[in-house]
């Protein structure tokens, strides 16, 4: 059991993180921090719950954030098998660039406010190959008897 | 009803406007936009911090913010490590940043003496799926920063939504503290109505459900002693089903991530055994 | 050598038997080895206190010495074989003409740098006259670089300090009756030596 | 407003103290002890110079510990250019903090007898949060904290060997943490609690410990706490021979010795675990009693057994380090997914049918027989499901890399190189120029 006071206080932790997570998870392009950014909402849900649950001396919340970890979990696994096809297909994180699945008659979304991507992309030096080709040719090393 | 609850004042709303105010600007601000510069990044923190105090200050019109330390560090660490997730551009600075959110929500989950799930958190969350989104994050993104990740989409709009949509449900968590206790809090919960039941049920059959009469009776303050006892009970009793579909719905998303990861990378392994 | 070499012997693996698949009887049978290794006796020594115990003081190289004859007189002849012989080019002699009736050159200076020196005895091997060798002293160190170019001096003092311990080899080897490879002992006329 | 701490606080502050400086102090010398095991091991006499400083007074060497740390923090603390600076510092101090904090649930001794201090519960535990009660839980979730200052250092060091060795740690830590937790669910279904005080106590009052009772989950849990603590044969993170230092090569000074006592401390918290869990805690048979009651005597004695019990299990995990090659990652991963985690659900099976028949059992058997019976059946368990892994293992296998082309294919090295000479994005300006 909690008091009230504890019980609003927890509410609102979890309101803020529900909303923040939204926010994320509209805003975002990438991948993964949307994938966080949904993580965060599930978080503030939990806090919420498990409030509640502490209120009214109930273990139903507590049991329901247990599933909610549950299915984060499964969440996880599936979703980062799909980011991963994403980024291997494309290169990128980006939501955008997983159009794949949009209506065949629609036009391809292109992003306009992309900036241009300056990453310094490191030049390494191409060292010659080591080592020298070996002489002769190789029916001879037939006949050597030693290494 | 707790006393303190009942004789709070109603939330200020101007105080209230103002903080869904600030948080706004200040989401805005801090997401990321092309046109970024530092300063438009420092007056974001003054306001995420504004819209802090206010939400702060509203909650304690509430009932009382302050009255727990501990309570309001966690709470703090998570909802600033939490707005620090979603604004951050670097992705892996923005997992880092996730982790810092979740030692806070389990700090609170720890806080409302919920030991079980606290820790729960940590181990699943922190322990296993974070780790993979660091993984995939470290090995697609060495270096730099990508262009998809110094833009957000409609900023402007997505900052107001959800400050808006943050309001409201303060508001609503105001209405049901400060006003009469209502109608979710009138009915008798469980603890209510076995603490008011008489307590002949004690040391007969049902122990368990006489223990869950404790917390009730012995005041606020008491740690539950045997609270994963009593959840797992609650678990493997009334919910036992739930668990076997959540069972099973762990081993399908196994067995379908491996699937779908593996499908294209076989071939060359198999052939190679096959010859051998 | 590229792996489609024919020369190449491709090995199969073994296949594991039963008790190796099973672990643990190797797994114990690993810790025995460590165990007993560890009550061993052991084959360092604390050595500053306890000096090590060398085998064999006729095959051991350490610090060079310049050998005396019977009369006191430095042995060598100033043949240049030593320094031709080594392949770390750290031995300098300067010859000059012998005062003594029974050779020609004698060296007038002989130096070794130590510290070029990589210890592997072709300069007593190649001594026609035995001069030049190689002690069981380990132990060589000094405070400068300097200090660790031995002159004739040095060396032959190493040899009066270290004569009583370790006769001559040659003279070992005539006397264990092992001269049966290397020149005949003791004469100063040998051919080049040491093809062993 | 009282601004003394309480008794309780103080108690929970000396109790801190005296464990982390413990801690740290273990950790020192068990550096010493591990150079000497490699000595021993090895046929060689070990450290035994560096006595009391300024004196010719050498004690079998036990000042190396103070040299050796005053060394490595006089070294130059170095950062390397193209280090991620916040999480390249932040890395040591999040494994260490971490690796400390999980001591916070685990049990160094019985209970110390009444004091009569006003405000302390009495007996005093041996132990700074007692009120915590998924204690064993609590231990997992640090150690997966610990996880990230691995991967976050190996990936701060901007360095290939860094952050592969980071990546192969935290797979495999993750990956070991399962047969762990399998492992240690024996324990907890059998004890009834996530307490690990409760364990002890439960192995004390019975007096068979579960190394007995379980002997299956003693080998999967020993196994996976050795790959947790990432010692040999399950080092590699740190193999030397193939990733230079592993997640730590860029690191020096202090932050190298933050993550080399994280280390030790990792054994020593396996080592805890190990002797809370499987072998009795602080219980010898006919020596420490199983009372709660207990004089000073008493309760010294129970924290020497501990410590003795703890010290052996050190000790054991430095002799293999000398006695086993180091496993191969994919060796390593078969280990812990088709080899370690079936043994552990086995292990798991039996104690859970056990537990739940032993009321039968023991009305149909009465208490001794089924007694013998609840220890016969996992001990039948371990016999089964070790044949079974063990003939089923692979005889051989097919170590062979496979290739795209032949590695030695030097015509094919001198095309690609020239095609990428000719490439005009790898010129660079003065070579345009002089063209």
């Amino acid at each position: 059991m909690i008091p009230a006071t504890l019980l609003t206080n927890a509410l609102l932790v979890g309101a803020v993180l529900f909303c923040l997570g939204l926010v994320g998870i509209l805003t975002r392009r990438n991948l993964i921090v949307m994938f966080l950014s949904a993580e965060l909402m599930l978080q503030g849900v939990s806090v919420t719950l498990v409030a509640w649950s502490r209120y009214h001396g109930d273990w139903g919340g507590q049991v329901l954030v247990v599933f909610v970890l549950t299915v984060a979990a499964c969440e996880a696994a599936v979703a980062l098998v799909f980011v991963l096809q994403a980024f291997a297909s494309t290169g990128r994180l980006d939501a955008s660039a997983w159009q794949a699945l949009r209506e065949e008659n629609l036009p391809r979304v292109i992003d306009h406010g992309l900036p241009a991507d300056d990453r310094v992309v490191p030049t390494w030096p191409h060292l010659s190959p080591a080592g020298v080709l070996p002489e002769g040719d190789d029916s001879r090393s037939l006949e050597r008897d030693h290494v | 009803m707790d006393p303190v609850a009942a004789t709070t004042l109603p939330i200020p709303g101007l105080l209230l406007a103002g903080s869904v105010a600030a948080l706004a600007a200040s989401l805005w601000l801090l997401l990321p936009k092309t046109s970024d510069t530092v300063n438009s990044r420092r007056l974001g923190f003054l306001f995420g911090a504004a819209a802090l105090i206010g939400f702060a200050a509203t909650g304690r019109s509430l009932g009382g913010v302050g009255a727990d330390a501990v309570f309001l560090t966690v709470a703090g660490i998570s909802v600033i490590s939490g707005l620090a997730t979603i604004v951050t551009r670097s992705p892996v600075y923005s997992a880092i940043w996730f982790a810092m959110a979740l030692a806070g929500v389990s700090g609170v989950l720890l806080v409302l003496g919920a030991q079980f799930l606290g820790v729960a958190t940590i181990v699943v969350y922190a322990g296993a799926i974070l780790v993979m989104f660091l993984f995939v994050l470290m090995l697609a993104q060495p270096s730099g920063m990508a262009p998809y990740d110094r833009v957000s989409n409609e900023p402007m709009l997505a900052a107001a939504a959800g400050a808006v949509l943050l309001g409201l449900l303060t508001l609503s968590i105001g209405r049901l503290s400060a006003a009469e206790p209502p109608a979710c809090c009138r009915l008798p919960s469980r603890a209510q109505a076995m603490a008011a039941a008489p307590t002949e049920g004690v040391g007969s059959e049902d122990d368990r459900s006489a223990t869950l009469l404790a917390p009730a009776t012995a005041g606020v303050e008491r740690v539950d002693a045997d609270e994963v006892a009593h959840l797992g009970a609650e678990l493997f009793g009334r919910h036992l089903f739930a668990v076997e579909v959540a069972g099973v719905l762990l081993l399908v998303a196994l067995v379908g991530s491996i699937a779908v990861v593996s499908r294209g990378e076989a071939t060359e392994t198999d052939h190679r055994r096959e010859s051998r | 050598m590229k792996p489609t070499d024919p020369a190449i012997t491709w090995l199969e693996e073994k296949p594991l038997g039963l008790t190796e698949r099973l672990y643990l009887p190797l797994f114990f049978q690993g810790l025995s080895t460590t165990a007993r290794h560890m009550v061993s006796r052991k084959v360092t020594v604390n050595y500053p206190e306890v000096r090590p115990t060398i085998g064999n003081p006729l095959i051991y190289r350490g610090v060079h010495r310049l050998n005396r004859d019977d009369a006191g007189r430095v042995k060598c002849v100033a043949c240049f074989l030593c320094a031709t012989a080594c392949p770390a080019h750290c031995i300098d002699i300067v010859a000059t003409e012998s005062p003594w009736p029974d050779r020609e050159k004698y060296p007038e200076s002989f130096t070794i740098d130590e510290l070029r020196c990589i210890f592997c005895g072709m300069c007593e091997e190649a001594c026609p006259v035995d001069a030049i060798e190689l002690t069981s002293l380990l132990d060589l160190t000094g405070k400068s670089r300097e200090e660790m170019i031995f002159d004739k001096e040095k060396l032959l003092s190493v040899y009066d300090m270290t004569k009583d311990a370790e006769p001559m080899k040659s003279k070992t080897l005539a006397a264990g009756g092992m001269a049966t490879f290397g020149p005949a002992p003791g004469s100063p006329a040998a051919g080049a030596g040491g093809h062993h | 407003m009282n601004l003394l701490p309480s008794a309780a606080t103080l108690a929970a502050l000396v109790k801190i103290g005296l464990l982390v400086g413990g801690l740290m102090t273990a950790a020192a010398y068990l550096v010493l002890l591990e150079r000497w095991i490699a000595a021993w091991v090895q046929d060689r006499r070990g450290p035994n110079r560096v006595g009391i400083p300024l004196t010719k007074i050498r004690l079998f060497g036990l000042g190396q510990p103070l040299a050796d740390g005053l060394k490595i923090i006089l070294k130059e603390d170095f950062t390397p250019s193209g280090v991620d600076r916040v999480l390249y510092n932040a890395a040591p101090l999040v494994i260490l903090a971490a690796s400390l904090a999980i001591f916070a649930a685990i049990p160094f001794g019985s209970v110390l007898p009444p004091l009569g201090i006003p405000g302390l519960p009495d007996p005093v535990p041996f132990l700074v949060a007692p009120g915590l009660d998924v204690g064993v839980l609590w231990v997992f979730a640090l150690s997966s904290i610990a996880v990230y200052g691995v991967l976050l250092g190996g990936w701060a060091s901007n360095n290939k060997y860094g952050f592969l060795g980071g990546l192969r740690s935290s797979a495999q830590l993750v990956a070991y943490e399962i047969p762990l937790g399998l492992g240690l669910l024996g324990v907890v279904l059998a004890a009834g609690s996530l307490r690990l005080d409760t364990i002890m106590n439960a192995q004390a009052e019975s007096g068979v410990w579960y190394a007995f009772a379980q002997p299956l989950g003693f080998i999967v849990f020993m196994v996976a706490s050795f790959a947790e603590a990432a010692r040999l044969p399950f080092d590699l993170p740190e193999a030397e021979q193939e990733l230079v230092g592993g997640y730590h090569t860029e690191y020096s000074g202090i932050k190298l010795l933050l993550f080399l006592v994280a280390e030790f401390l990792h054994m020593i918290t396996a080592a805890f675990l190990i002797v809370i869990l499987f072998l009795g805690g602080w219980h010898l048979w006919g020596v420490t009693g199983s009372s709660q009651e207990i004089g000073w005597i008493q309760a010294l004695l129970r924290f020497g057994i501990l410590s003795g019990k703890i010290l052996g299990v050190i000790v054991f995990f430095m002799l293999v380090r000398w006695s086993w090659p180091r496993f191969r990652f994919d060796q390593l991963m078969n280990l812990a997914w088709k080899v370690m985690l079936p043994l552990g659900l086995v292990n798991l099976v039996t104690v859970a049918t056990v537990e739940e028949f032993r009321p039968q059992l023991v009305a149909a058997l009465g208490p001794g027989f089924a007694a013998a019976v609840a220890i016969a059946l996992p001990w039948i368990a371990c016999l089964v499901g070790w044949l079974v892994a063990g003939v089923f293992t692979p005889s051989g296998t097919d170590n062979t890399p496979i290739l795209t082309h032949d590695p030695l294919d030097i015509e094919r090295e001198l095309a690609e190189h020239e095609r990428l000479e000719r490439s005009p994005r790898n010129l660079s300006p003065t070579l345009v120029g002089s063209r």
